[in-house]
């Protein structure tokens, strides 16, 4: 194990895909000469040439298109698009080509791309650099969505979804490229299904992914200091599918239920979570499960404002501290 | 090109031209349902752009126009037909529909419903091809409309700056659905809005086969030496509404007499009849025989054909057990 | 009141907004000529000329960014998509640009296009042509969704819309077009919040919005009959904002919940109403609340498979006779 | 140009110049939060366009990179500044920033985000402009590698085709972020790619302000006679990094200094000196005046001005108080 950061880790797991398999390639704005907005393809350009690590133009749609194709006939494109709200540009492609090709032809073909990108707010981008976008992508059959929390799980993540036959969308987050943390020496693959408890609880589970895995991991320091509860925490790190047994599993040895999201609530992971615990196990409830969320408004620029629009581990301690009335 | 081909290839235009017509019956049957975009008037295009193409290497890629590229193409006419009814034996097992013939195995890399989708995926198989270090070309065919869509403009950019082997044919039927196309596009002459990104490009007679073959043959000589990609634009018209829901109210019935004087078909066989490489006999049994095989081998199969099981309806979202998902083998 | 059909009340809609408004115009794909791919828009062309019922070249995205940009400076104009399919093309400019304009200009400017299309899976269109997108508009802050289920909705609504200075976002459907219904003969404007009482009932609330209204009402019939089940069926008619109030209030009555979506279920309006179930009124609830949607695919060509893939009355009845075990 | 408005315009140039470092000063203060894009080395372009322009009537929109723009077109220089420093008093309240800088009152319709996405707003702009009969035009800036959009292709085809009363400046600064544009564009010229269209253009060297402006003022003649779009490509060079975030490190040094010897504001200045009109001092005396004012009145205002209040976090997502949210004043 060595501590690295989350980008570091993305950068790894580039590395070593493109070394292992010449049909491997990344492209997106600026990750060859530049080496990627946030660094995750750093040196690259140089190692593998620029037939492999490709500068785009700036036309998502054209280029994810473009990756797509490639991927019919085993080229294994790993897109970068450099800040999720550029997405919006290439989700033709995404969603009306990748994520149905397969049905479409019978199973003909396949279309084995990954598309990763920073989703979330970071620091006082503004209104059109700060969407939270991860709802999306998940709501759309054909099409696998996993979002890290950790460099591990960057690492991991990436890995498994450039070897993997499905089109998969990794949701990353602006503001935790430099966090560190522990990645194996040795080559590792994170399942793209499933979840992991981050942090073992009984009585009320928080459900977070990506950065909100963290506001959720401070929430249950506080709350087990200040109010005695001791909150599980489980990392939605697979959005879609989601892990319907975890979250049950959960839920039903802690009956209540707090789902931490950073985008505005409105058909959000933390509605589809609530769906699933009232499907999967409502008598187990003890109380009204809730959901942390941003304000449903598009992002600030001012710093408090934008403060304020989002939430936050207090927000989550709030929560939980009203639930139990304490 | 060889008398027999000739023959050949005018059996193929009348084959075309007969599946399509029977597909107009099976729908008004209700033996074909969704959407069903007929290709009569324009069959000299895919002909004679494929006829140049190498069957055995080069990938085509097409829109919802689909059905005739993809038996040129090598598709069985019957299980395009199944595919139709919707069945089982489908190209797509029946899954896809008119809109998306899908057969791998051959290289048709399928028929795609929004307008535009097709130019940077036909981009992408043709940066596959150029990783493989492969002597093989992808044929883009797609409408004059279609040159509107941003896609069109990314892709044809990135085409020739990474110099991808890509052909892309404009069908110029001088409509999309019901706007003609100076209606909706300020430079009609779609030959001449490539030099935009600086690539190669024809405009020719899409009625007569053997001009688009050899206009083919220059382009695809010249994508296939490793030159990047070209453009071609076919003239031509289709005869039918846009889809079958189409009442074609919108084009002056001059125009519509004018065009069917140029049948690519007609045209082509009355060359051949003048050449003294055809009789009119000869070609009344070709129709009969051509009729005849689509009744009874076409339509009876796709007729015979099972339906998909419906306990499949959740196959093919995802793919099938699947190691990675897991994280791998290794684990 | 005269009965209608649902595209001659779109028709109304647009024709007495043309004439009451001479910056009101009407744009899309073979709008003008053709009259629109359903006859929202016959004869208006010849009508109103080409300056104010403009067809467009296919270029979803950029025909949108101009009518915003119209928009701007007053113009209102009624954007038709197609298809919903192709909004997927047009989202930059909905999301990034109209819905976010007023906040990040601090309210000096605003954007008010209407955009309507019909969503909804129709028959064997496939899938690239069946896409059920409203989730996707409601989830994002700055913009209005409404659907109407019948012709005096589609009427009213559409109305509303065009005067409303929000961006609006109206979803059709295809099935619908030829649907009759009654209409009031004089002006009328439908509100762009809240939700309607479609049929009132006492033993549970059926959820609905657009087409699947219907299949709540034929459920309620069946389950009137059948089983001595009286249900109310609420119309959704508003998707975003929600109508929170009203949701609680009939549950609240009922204590029972079904939500019908044509949709897939993932991040949906099931979850969501679920979900302001849970935080409106937990407590009142007598059953765990159901959602009914369609499974997780692209939609299949074949007829069978695409009825399997579906939601319909039938699947409403099924999920309130287990939820009342009966 | 009359002398008294060279000085003026050298003056706003040298304004904006100064006001663009005071930027980034206070950035490096953390006084301005997120992406910053700066200006200096691009001032003749904005200057020589929008000084041919009709201040009290035309529109302009652009990216990102908009602080000049906007100043230029009107904006209270003090109102940017409070922008960047998230301010109530800001053009756009705190709430939009750097990239966001609407003054909607002096028509200048705002900085936006998403390369590309200012192209067909633009056009829309110039519709409503033609529905009204209005005799202003739309003034549209955008950078060479934002070209490669689909939106470029798109809108400007439909402003030729509507003949819409817009006129699209390219700021070439031969790069996007860290691309040169011969990696990211197959016709680097950007004047020619618009021939797809066949809107007439032209390209200028956007360091020298009198030409640019007569090069605009060509085409704003040509624009708001009624004759449609026009494109003006500027060749142009920023001396600093994308954003605040980029070091800058794909450029050559050697590149660098070439065009900082082509300086639009020395040159200009010279130029003047050389013709008579200025001296040196009054240049100095600008200067200090320019500092000055920025400390004094842009800095001090945007420092003494309040944050926007908190409970005001959800105002402007919708209309206040529409009465067709409640279905209209007749109910
Ligand atoms: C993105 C998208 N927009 C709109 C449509 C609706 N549509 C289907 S075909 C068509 C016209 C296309 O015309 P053209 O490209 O000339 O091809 P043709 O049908 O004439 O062969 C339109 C507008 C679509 N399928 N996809
Ligand atoms: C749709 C979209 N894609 C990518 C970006 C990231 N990005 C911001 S500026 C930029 C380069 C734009 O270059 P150019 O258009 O030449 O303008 P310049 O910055 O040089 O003035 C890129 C790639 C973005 N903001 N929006
Ligand atoms: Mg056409
Ligand atoms: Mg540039």
């Amino acid at each position: 194990m060595t501590e690295i950061m989350f980008w570091e880790a993305v950068l790894r797991a580039h590395d070593e895909e493109l070394a292992n398999d010449p049909m491997v390639l990344v492209m997106g704005e600026d990750v060859g000469v530049v080496g990627g907005t946030y660094k995750a393809t750093l040196g690259l350009y140089d190692k593998y040439g620029e037939q492999r690590v490709i500068d785009t133009p700036i036309s998502e749609n054209g280029f994810t298109g473009l990756g797509i194709g490639a991927s019919f006939l085993g080229v294994r494109p790993i897109i970068e698009i450099m800040s999720v709200n550029f997405a919006w540009l290439a989700m033709d492609q995404m969603f009306n080509t990748a994520a149905k090709v397969r049905y479409m032809s019978g199973g003909q073909l396949e279309a084995p791309v990954v598309v990763r990108s920073p989703g979330g707010t970071a620091h006082q981008l503004g209104s059109q650099h700060s969407a939270r976008m991860e709802k999306v992508f998940m709501g759309i059959a054909g099409l696998r969505v996993v979002t890290p929390s950790s460099p591990r799980q960057a690492y991991g993540l990436l890995k498994s979804a450039v070897r993997c036959n499905d089109p998969v969308f990794i949701n990353e987050h602006e503001l935790m490229y430099n966090m560190k943390g522990e990645v194996p020496d040795e080559e590792y693959f994170h399942p793209l299904e499933g979840s992991e408890i981050a942090r073992p609880g009984r009585d009320v589970t928080l459900f977070g992914y990506n950065i909100s895995v963290h506001w959720c991991l401070q929430a249950a320091e506080l709350l087990s200091k200040h109010h005695g509860i001791e909150a599980e925490v489980v990392d939605l790190y697979a959005l879609s599918p989601l892990d319907r047994a975890g979250i049950r599993d959960s839920v039903t040895r802690t009956h209540r239920a707090v789902i931490v999201e950073e985008a505005e609530p409105m058909v959000g992971v933390g509605a589809e979570v609530m769906a699933i615990i009232n499907e999967e196990c409502f008598f187990e409830l003890d109380a009204a499960p809730l959901r942390v969320s941003a304000l449903n408004v598009p992002i600030p620029y001012n710093h408090a404002l934008e403060k304020t629009a989002l939430p936050d581990a207090n927000d989550v301690v709030e929560a939980v501290r009203t639930m139990f009335g304490v | 090109m060889k008398v027999a081909d000739k023959k050949r290839l005018l059996r193929e235009m009348l084959f075309a031209r007969r599946f399509e017509e029977r597909c107009y019956e099976a729908y008004v049957e209700r033996n074909i349902g969704g959407f069903l975009h007929l290709y009569p008037g324009e069959e000299a295009c895919a002909h004679g752009v494929l006829e140049a193409a190498d069957a055995d290497k080069d990938y085509v890629i097409t829109s919802y126009r689909d059905h005739v590229h993809a038996i040129k193409w090598g598709a069985d006419p019957r299980k395009v037909m199944a595919e139709l009814y919707a069945k089982e034996t489908g190209v797509s097992k029946g899954r896809g529909g008119s809109m998306h013939i899908f057969d791998v195995k051959n290289r048709f890399m399928g028929g795609y419903a929004l307008v535009g989708g097709p130019f940077p995926l036909a981009a992408g198989i043709a940066k596959a091809i150029q990783m493989k270090k492969g002597e093989e070309i992808c044929i883009c065919f797609l409408g004059d409309a279609a040159n509107n869509q941003g896609t069109f403009h990314e892709s044809l950019n990135m085409a020739k700056l990474w110099n991808l082997p890509v052909f892309y044919v404009c069908e110029n039927n001088l409509y999309g659905i019901g706007t003609r196309i100076d209606r909706s596009t300020a430079v009609v002459e779609q030959y001449k809005r490539v030099s935009a990104y600086n690539i190669p490009s024809a405009q020719e007679d899409g009625q007569d086969v053997e001009k688009v073959y050899k206009a083919a043959g220059k382009a695809i000589k010249h994508v296939r030496s490793g030159k990047g990609p070209y453009f071609l634009e076919l003239m031509t018209y289709r005869y039918r509404g846009h889809s079958m829901s189409d009442s074609n109210a919108y084009r002056a019935r001059a125009e519509e007499r004018m065009w069917s004087k140029r049948d690519p078909i007609i045209m082509f066989r009355d060359r051949l009849i003048e050449d003294g490489h055809l009789t009119k006999e000869e070609y009344t049994d070709m129709d009969t025989d051509i009729l005849d095989e689509i009744e009874n081998e076409v339509i009876a199969f796709a007729n015979d054909s099972p339906e998909p099981p419906v306990s499949e309806v959740e196959r093919y979202v995802l793919a099938e057990n699947d190691p990675w998902v897991r994280g791998g083998v290794h684990k």
